[in-house]
């Protein structure tokens, strides 16, 4: 049983970690949060609904997701981003897109109304399981780990063997020296924000597939804990928020095994905090101390 | 001059009285009677659905000769479910010279409402919240059934149908109000009848992920589990257990069952699932009116909400009774659009308080508590047909009422 | 407008302040309707399970509740920018199940009672707070408080006790936010802790970045504007939460200092430094 | 009188992860000094002023300073001993007045600043001690410009009059004329000289060595965070090391 709920927590916390993954993203490139990432988790779910709906397969919805929760991103980057770019909008970036998340929950509910929707999975795919050492796992679990695992990999593929990727690293070091070099910070911004809403919008997928449900009320909680995911493994650390995002995922599901599901979100925000107390830069992330900036 | 939408809808609610009174005295001013729903927001589902009961109501009074003279005017007011905007909405109707109120949807926003109706002196009445002990004489009744009545009555036949249970678990959202009343009467329920607990599972309302639960619950190998919580909460919860294989029979409490998200999306999960309730979308041989309600509230919905079809009736029955029961009243009392509505409010109140049942499509019996009684069953779920229908047949049912105090 | 709406502008202004006094000195907080909430319920204890005065309730809980800050400031105030925003939405979701967890105060089934708030109480207060605020706008302390948003390694480097004025804010905010809870609790008579939730603490803020963050009357117009605007677009019924996105996107992009974005002077043009 | 001196760094380090940015450096300086503070850049001379003032925590050593061990003091209490400084790049409070500039660095009420709520006399003890700071450094009539709007040359003389307003016993100039031109220089000179009077005890880094020439009494030259060379000025620039410190970082103030 707890060796089946860790299995779990891996998978859960591999679902974190795709939206931790975006918001970390933004953050590294732009010192901003995005809350709308949250809201295009929760979109990923209603994409795959209205592309199948429309007689789309669903491998073909799954790419559609992808490219629709990416193409939104842009769309926050012009609306909440664009204007804001000094240190001191940091706040008035977050909540402009907190704004926008607020339109595509109310947007969502006026079309599929407040409730949960089927998202139309063959039963059989989501009741396939397997056994293994005793424990019983569903296939979609191992699929959702593979490809979370395959886009974890594209991800650190692009970012650190591609053009693209070199020119996201240089602005998340310095935007004014990136500009120095030539490369055209808009643009980085752009792939940045359409990456991370991308990641975002798969994890919504996956997690929408595995519930065999999406929910427009689901986005703004997970996303709040992605974040406090992203503090937890350290802002801007890709691997941080992956192992952050396992950590949580595993920690939740062993204290609902053992009783403590009452505790809720105290759980993942108390270690944040407990974290950051600790290590003020995340378990993962370089020490951010004062004096670097003194 | 005659308002042309007016007009039609007068029209078209005499067709479907099916006579024609033409007291309609247009000189009289309307009694203007409020309604608190969630419009927009996570709760808007439900008050879409409830609302249009609300009007099918008002405008089959209207177009039966109206409340001594005067018409019935609908107050609309949007609390997106949140209790402080509940009573923003309560207080403005009251402003806007309202007679009566109906409303809000939830136990917290009626929780938070019902002792400023009696504060205000404002008569309010309640037709969807489920907890318990909440309600609030003279001013502020409820009319539907609360879990104290419900629960125990669906756990009866639950247990008639599954006899063979003797270890269940409980689940539910311990982070809510009703859910968290819900999971103590299944306690309680299970203690009484001599069930052993084997798991109890807590989430949220915005849990992520209900695996963790699933896998508790399974490993702890109950015959059935019990689940308490609003609306559609549970569905994650129950489609999991559908996916690890769960097949023993799940019941939920009565707030699954109002709602049209759960039985649309249960999908294949649905066959072990049973919940409690007074109405399906059945036809009732013995009551034509209950069968007149059904086929024309589906047909109304259809054209004038974008709700998922077929709509189950539900509990939508009781904003209709409500709205009758008041015109009744107020007929009764001689209220009419004259009547200052003060007078008007403690006319009303009296009506209420002499109240100790009423039949309209449900019969409804008026506890001192201040709640509503109506005898609740088992409902069964059925995924083809996207509808709720009784477990049992009619001949098996428990007829016996739950051991309640009515008034009197 | 009617009694509520007024009332819950004004409790809504004086939330916006206690965000606001935070800010001061350089800090945001996402905990403020965590704060609320502790000072509705502990207000709501006193009067109606200790029988206590409704004024010394009110104060004892702002008090409290301010302490509770300053005990929470000081590791919170650790962490900064970013972190502090997430530090301090953990707050307020730590304080909620904390509450929903406590069975003396009625856990999830929530607290009823509290009674005896009028508008008179509210608006009362903001008068009082208001003039407080003025007189702060134009002392010294505003002054290096000023400094100490604009750069605190700097402001420290003067001689300015930084972590000390982070945590007196801190811990007047939060007794502000308490008090307008006590207030709140006695105005609704039954409270439970879905009335604190996350998006008391956001929206609060929003107020606050809105109205305009360097002067103590933007917080006003903004809590003013988005209390009232909601009402005000009732008519169009069902489109009212995509008119209020939009209306927080525009105003953001079109002001995005706020709709106030001036900053009162300590040292006025006027006085004799001037020239 | 001036056997202990006032500032009293002992064996100091500070290191960033792998990197020292100061190794055992050792530097006294006694009442009345003005020490001139050069070496190639990266050399740890801002790094020395950072330790000092405590912007950073030391790694190892200790300094003491008007007879005090400061080595763990918070950055105000160190402001309120005595220490003022400037920045390299500038750093006003750009969103503020010039004259709030000034006047939110006077010492007040014994540095409890609540107590100043309770002042009900008005503002006009901070008003002229402002005014008489700005007119110091020849800024009184910009005294309701936003600092930020300053240009180069007067930010940085704003920057020492808030420094002086916090009536330092030392005062710590990093780069004081970087980017500005040769009148400019002389007129920052003469400003300096202006106002010896309130400036007891200076360190001043510069790279233009002229300006040390002028202005200190002693000149310490670091290297690779270690102290090279110490003494007069003539006796500094002349010494090998220095020289081929300099040379070797290709620096052409030299």
């Amino acid at each position: 049983m707890i060796a089946e709920q860790i299995v779990n927590g891996v998978v859960l916390g591999s679902m974190y970690a795709l939206v931790a993954l975006g918001f970390t993203l933004v953050f590294g490139v732009l010192d901003k949060l995005n809350f709308a990432l949250s809201e295009l988790f929760m979109l990923g779910g209603f994409v795959v609904i209205a592309s199948v709906g429309l007689g789309a397969p669903l491998w073909l919805a799954g790419i559609l997701v992808l490219v629709v929760c990416g193409l939104l991103g842009l769309v926050v980057e012009f609306v909440s981003f664009r204007k804001f770019t000094s240190a001191d909008a940091q706040v008035t970036a977050a909540l402009s897109s907190l704004a926008v998340g607020l339109i595509m929950i109310d947007l969502v509910q006026k079309t599929w109304g407040g409730e949960p929707v089927s998202v139309p999975v063959p039963i059989e795919w989501r009741r396939a399981n397997v056994a293994f050492f005793g424990m019983q796992i569903q296939v979609m679990k191992i699929v959702i780990l593979a490809v979370t695992l395959v886009l974890m990999g594209v991800l650190h593929w692009l970012i650190s063997r591609t053009a693209m990727g070199r020119n996201i690293r240089a602005v998340a070091e310095s935007p004014t020296f990136a500009t120095l070099l030539g490369i055209d910070v808009k643009r980085v911004n752009q792939q940045t924000f359409f990456i991370a809403s991308a990641l975002a919008g798969a994890g919504g997928l996956m997690f929408s597939l595995r519930n065999g449900i999406a929910s427009s009320d689901i986005g703004f909680t997970f996303g709040l804990k992605a974040l406090a995911i992203m503090a937890i493994g350290g802002m801007g650390d890709l691997r941080g928020a992956v192992l952050g995002g396992i950590l949580v995922g595993v920690i939740e599901s062993l204290a609902i095994q053992f009783g403590f599901g009452k505790l809720g979100e105290i759980i993942v925000w108390a270690l944040m905090i407990l974290v950051l107390l600790a290590r003020p830069g995340g378990l993962f992330g370089a020490a951010h101390t004062t004096e670097q900036r003194a | 001059m005659f308002d042309r939408r007016q007009l039609l809808a007068s029209t078209a609610a005499l067709a479907v009285a099916g006579h024609a009174p033409l007291a309609l005295a247009a000189d009289k001013p309307p009694i203007k009677v409020g309604s608190i729903l969630a419009m927009t927001g996570i709760g808007a589902v439900y008050g879409i659905l409830y609302n249009a009961a609300l009007k099918m109501a008002v405008d089959d009074v209207n177009a039966a000769g109206g409340v001594n003279g005067s018409k019935l005017e609908l107050l609309q007011e949007d609390d997106q479910l949140q209790p402080s905007q509940s009573v923003l909405c309560f207080r403005k109707l009251a402003g806007m010279g309202a007679v009566v109120e109906l409303g809000p949807l939830t136990g917290t926003s009626w929780e938070t409402v019902a002792p400023i109706a009696n504060a205000m002196k404002m008569p309010a009445l309640c037709f969807t919240a489920s907890k318990a002990g909440i309600s609030a004489p003279p001013y502020a009744l409820r009319i539907a059934p609360p879990d104290d009545t419900a629960i125990p009555e669906g756990v009866a036949e639950f247990m008639k149908l599954h006899p063979n249970v003797k270890k269940i678990a409980i689940a539910g959202d311990a982070q809510e109000a009703s859910g968290a009343a819900g999971m103590e009467l299944f306690a309680k329920m299970a203690k009484e009848l001599g069930l052993e607990v084997v798991a109890t599972a807590s989430y949220q309302t915005r849990t992520s992920d209900f695996s963790p639960d699933a896998i508790k619950i399974r490993g702890a190998n109950p015959d059935a589990i019990f689940i308490s919580s609003l609306g559609p909460t549970s569905l994650p919860l129950v489609k999991e257990l559908e996916v690890q294989g769960f097949d023993k029979p799940i019941l939920l409490n009565s707030l699954v069952w109002a709602g049209a998200g759960f039985i649309h999306a249960v999908g294949t999960a649905g066959k072990n699932v049973y919940t409690i309730g007074f109405s399906t979308n059945d036809v009732d041989p013995a009551n034509p009116k209950y069968n007149d309600y059904v086929k024309r509230f589906i047909e109304r919905t259809k054209t004038t909400t974008n709700l998922p079809q077929p709509v189950n009736v539900c509990n939508t029955t009781l904003p209709y009774d409500t709205v009758f029961l008041v015109a009744d009243i107020m007929r009764k009392a001689g209220i009419d659009g004259t009547t200052p509505a003060d007078k008007a409010r403690e006319l009303i109140r009296a009506g209420l308080d002499g109240l100790k049942a009423y039949q309209g499509i449900n019969k409804i019996t008026l506890r001192d508590t201040g709640d509503g009684h109506i005898k609740c069953h088992l409902l069964k779920a059925n995924a083809q047909t996207k509808q709720w229908e009784y477990a049992l047949a009619p001949d098996q049912r428990i007829k016996t009422p739950a051991a309640f105090k009515a008034r009197g | 407008m009617s009694q509520d709406l007024l009332f819950l502008t004004g409790v809504n202004i004086l939330m916006a302040w206690s965000v606001y006094i935070i800010l001061l000195s350089g800090s945001l907080s996402f905990a403020n309707g965590g704060f609320m909430a502790l000072g509705a319920y502990a207000a709501g204890v006193l009067t109606v399970k200790w029988g206590m005065n409704f004024y010394a309730a009110l104060a004892l809980a702002g008090i409290g509740t301010g302490l509770v800050g300053a005990l929470l400031a000081y590791p919170a105030l650790r962490t900064r920018g970013v972190y502090l925003i997430l530090v301090t939405v953990g707050l307020s979701f730590i304080i909620q199940t904390l509450i929903q967890n406590t069975d003396y105060v009625g856990g999830v089934r929530g607290m009823t009672g509290m009674m005896g708030t009028t508008n008179w109480h509210v608006w009362g207060l903001i008068a009082i707070v208001g003039v407080g605020l003025f007189w702060l706008s134009r002392s010294h302390l505003q002054r290096q408080l000023d400094a100490v948003r604009e750069d605190e390694r700097v402001a420290a480097s003067l001689g300015i006790d930084v972590v000390y004025l982070k945590v007196v804010c801190f811990a007047v905010g939060a007794g502000l936010a308490a008090i307008a809870g006590g207030l709140y609790s006695h105005y609704m008579v039954f409270i439970n802790p879905d009335h604190f939730n996350i998006f008391v603490s956001i929206y609060v803020v929003l107020y606050v970045v809105l109205g305009g963050v360097n002067n103590f009357i933007g917080p006003v117009i903004g809590a003013s504007v988005m209390t009232l605007l909601p009402e005000l677009v009732r008519g169009l019924q069902s489109y009212r939460p995509l008119i209020f996105g939009v209306v927080i996107i525009v105003l953001l992009l079109v002001r995005p200092n706020g709709l106030l974005s001036f900053r009162l002077r300590t040292l006025g043009a006027h006085k004799e430094g001037g020239a | 009188m001036s056997d202990t001196p006032l500032l009293d760094v002992r064996a100091i380090s500070k290191r960033f992860g792998g990197i020292t940015a100061i190794d055992d450096l050792s530097i006294s300086l006694f009442k009345g000094d003005i020490l001139g503070l050069v070496g190639p850049n990266g050399a740890g001379k801002t790094a020395f002023v950072n330790c000092v003032t405590g912007f950073y925590t030391l790694s190892g050593g200790a300094i003491h300073f008007d007879g005090r061990d400061i080595s763990a003091l918070p950055l105000h209490q160190r402001g309120r001993l005595g220490l003022a400084r400037t920045f390299q790049n500038i750093r006003l409070f750009r969103r503020m007045t010039v004259a709030e500039n000034v006047a939110c660095a006077l010492r007040d009420h014994a540095d409890r600043p609540l107590r100043s709520l309770f002042r009900f006399g008005g503002d006009a003890g901070f008003v002229r001690a402002a005014r008489d700071l700005l007119e110091r450094v020849r800024l009184a009539d910009k005294a309701d410009q936003l600092a930020g709007s300053l240009p180069y040359g007067e930010a940085r003389r704003l920057e020492i009059a808030r420094a002086l307003a916090t009536r330092p016993k030392l005062l710590l100039l990093d780069e004081p004329t970087a980017g500005m031109n040769e009148e400019e220089t002389q007129e920052l000179l003469a400003d300096l000289r202006r106002n010896a009077d309130l400036i007891p005890s200076m360190i001043v880094i510069e790279h233009d060595i002229k300006f040390i020439r002028d202005v200190s009494t002693r000149v310490v030259a670091m290297d690779y965070g270690r102290k090279i060379a110490e003494g007069s000025a003539a006796e500094v620039f002349a010494h090998p090391q220095v020289v081929e410190a300099y040379l070797g970082a290709g620096d052409a103030d030299v």
